[in-house]
């Protein structure tokens, strides 16, 4: 059963590409491509095992990103340098189609949010429907003229009274949504590793065929495997991975990172 | 001293009430106030709008809401709006009700005004007699009221083949859900990978 | 000397046509005075909503027409009135597709594919069916794809008077040229220190 909560996170290869190199801080013209593609790699493959759907273009997006970072191991061949004008100093960079994808990418990802806060800030407006006026209407029978107006203007006329929100009497009561938070999720995983000797399947750990459950699930584990509190192993390729708790010894100094 | 604006806040809920209306339990509940208060609210507004003749509407009383409307001695300028050759094309009301007709049909004439919110006699007219729709029945029950559809000039004058050549209306409800999802997913996504 | 109560009457007739809203041509006509003159009534009127802090409703200019509305302080409390507190909003799909349509109309939707970097088929179809968006033209050359473009229910659905209104895009090119200076510097700088 393919999720797709996960693509729909990221609106496709260059937003993830783009929360990447935010969480990184770097400058986009100069990403650090090995990083950035070990990054992209590691994430698109935690999805396979997860077994969400990633769209193709995804997989597309991390063949690209290989193939400018082998590039960008190779000797500068095309640089070609006129020293009486270094205007003229000329050097192809790899990475210069994705940066400007990116850029361009980004303009209208800047512009969507623009658009979100005009819809939430025209949504505090409420409107009424046009009054019925047939009383001041003369009984004349309306010409059967060119009405001069198409399907959309049908559409758009549905849709404004769909929008024009329905009121009637108060709610008292509103439906919230069970959530699980991700630190809860991260205690229950300890509680079920150190029931089972502190070694379990990977899969083990999704017992709830719920997308949020698998979700929130996910990120635990990507967060105990942060903190060091838990370990992944995976004995061979596309073998079952098994996480087992990480036992720490008494007294152990945890003070700093390295 | 009353922070709140009151006068303000009444008119806003019957403006966008409209027809409908609002009963002197749903103002109170609202604006959460005892029905005492509330009475004193809607008469102070009423008030506001009889005294001032800068004011092109009133409030009126009607089965058992109180409603806003129109001033009465501005008919004759609603008239002339009614008769303006720009509204010759189909108004939003029409459009309306035709859209509601064609993606609901059969339909009566109470639940398309059930949807609307507001009369819909006079649109119902209007399609009538540019023979957009037509009665196509009779509903079952008391009244037996007439039934609405779309008619054949209708898939002709927006160039469709048939019924279902109608574009699909989004489904709300899935869209929503997926986003919701998506949502969820990109919080907690974001949460530990920046924390 | 005005006897004819003008902002009452304007009222009326706003009142009236609801979210059809009324053009500045059509006031004119229905008063029967000249564009001018019209403009400074609705001024007028525009002016007494906003100033007068009593007032729940303010008119607005949405899609080249004005419109009465509830006032934004106001919002809590009709929040309270509508019947389904999760209001539909666009999804992120759907909000970058249409950014890009809005800034780049006409365009087809392999253009939009290429600047997205994915399929764009389903928010398109949440688009035309919000009538947000239309076919409004076809491309030259061969497959003679379709040319989508935002329609007025997109200006209406942002609160814009006019596709003039929408914000300014960040401009690319200044982008471009602060980082050629940035580049420039850093030339110069290591010049300067290796020489």
């Amino acid at each position: 059963m393919p999720y797709e909560v996960k693509i729909d996170a990221f609106e496709g290869p260059l937003d993830l590409l783009l929360h990447l190199i935010n969480g990184l801080e770097i400058d986009i013209y100069d990403i650090p491509v090995a990083q950035i593609t070990e990054q992209y790699l590691m994430y698109i493959k935690t999805m396979n095992e997860l077994k969400l759907d990633v769209a193709s273009e995804f997989l597309v997006m991390a063949a690209t990103l290989l193939v400018i970072k082998s590039k960008m191991l190779l000797p500068k061949h095309e640089e070609i340098q006129d020293l009486e004008d270094p205007e003229m100093i000329f050097e192809e960079d790899p990475r210069d189609e994705l940066v400007e994808r990116l850029i361009e990418y980004r303009k209208y990802k800047e512009a969507a949010q623009d658009l979100k806060s005009m819809e939430v800030e025209r949504g505090l407006m409420y409107t009424k429907p046009p009054s019925d006026l047939s009383e001041f209407a003369k009984e004349k029978q309306p010409e059967k003229t060119d009405m001069n107006v198409s399907l959309y203007d049908m559409l758009a006329a549905f849709q404004k009274l769909l929008r024009r929100k329905k009121l009637q009497r108060p709610m008292t009561t509103k439906v919230t949504r069970q959530e699980i938070s991700i630190e809860t999720r991260m205690t229950e995983i300890m509680g079920e590793l150190n029931q089972v000797n502190g070694r379990t399947n990977f899969n083990d750990l999704f017992p709830y065929p719920t997308k949020d459950h698998i979700v929130v699930t996910f990120l635990a584990v990507l967060e105990l495997i942060k903190r060091k509190e838990i370990d992944a192993e995976q004995q061979e390729n596309f073998g079952d991975i098994y996480v087992k708790a990480v036992t720490v010894k008494e007294g152990a100094e945890m003070i700093g990172h390295h | 001293m009353d922070i709140i604006n009151w006068n303000s806040i009444l008119e806003s809920l019957l403006f966008a009430a409209g027809d409908e209306g609002l009963s002197l339990k749903q103002v109170a509940e609202v604006l959460e106030v005892n029905e005492l208060k509330a009475y004193e609210i809607i008469e102070d507004l009423k008030k506001d709008y009889d005294s001032d003749n800068k004011r092109g509407i009133m409030m009126v009383q009607l089965a058992g809401t109180y409603q806003l409307a129109t001033k009465k001695e501005n008919a004759s300028y609603l008239k002339k709006l009614v008769d303006s050759p720009h509204t010759s094309t189909l108004s939003q009301a029409a459009l309306e009700t035709l859209a509601i007709i064609a993606y609901k049909q059969p339909i009566t004439r109470a639940e398309i005004e059930e949807i609307r919110g507001v009369k819909t006699e006079r649109p119902l007219h209007t399609l009538m007699a540019k023979a957009l729709i037509k009665e196509v029945g009779r509903a079952e029950g008391t009244g037996r009221a007439y039934l609405y559809g779309t008619t054949k000039e209708f898939l002709d004058y927006f160039g469709l083949k048939s019924i279902e050549e109608l574009p699909q209306l989004p489904e709300k409800a899935e869209d929503e859900f997926i986003q919701e999802e998506a949502d969820l997913f990109f919080e907690k996504f974001n949460e530990t990978i920046n924390s």
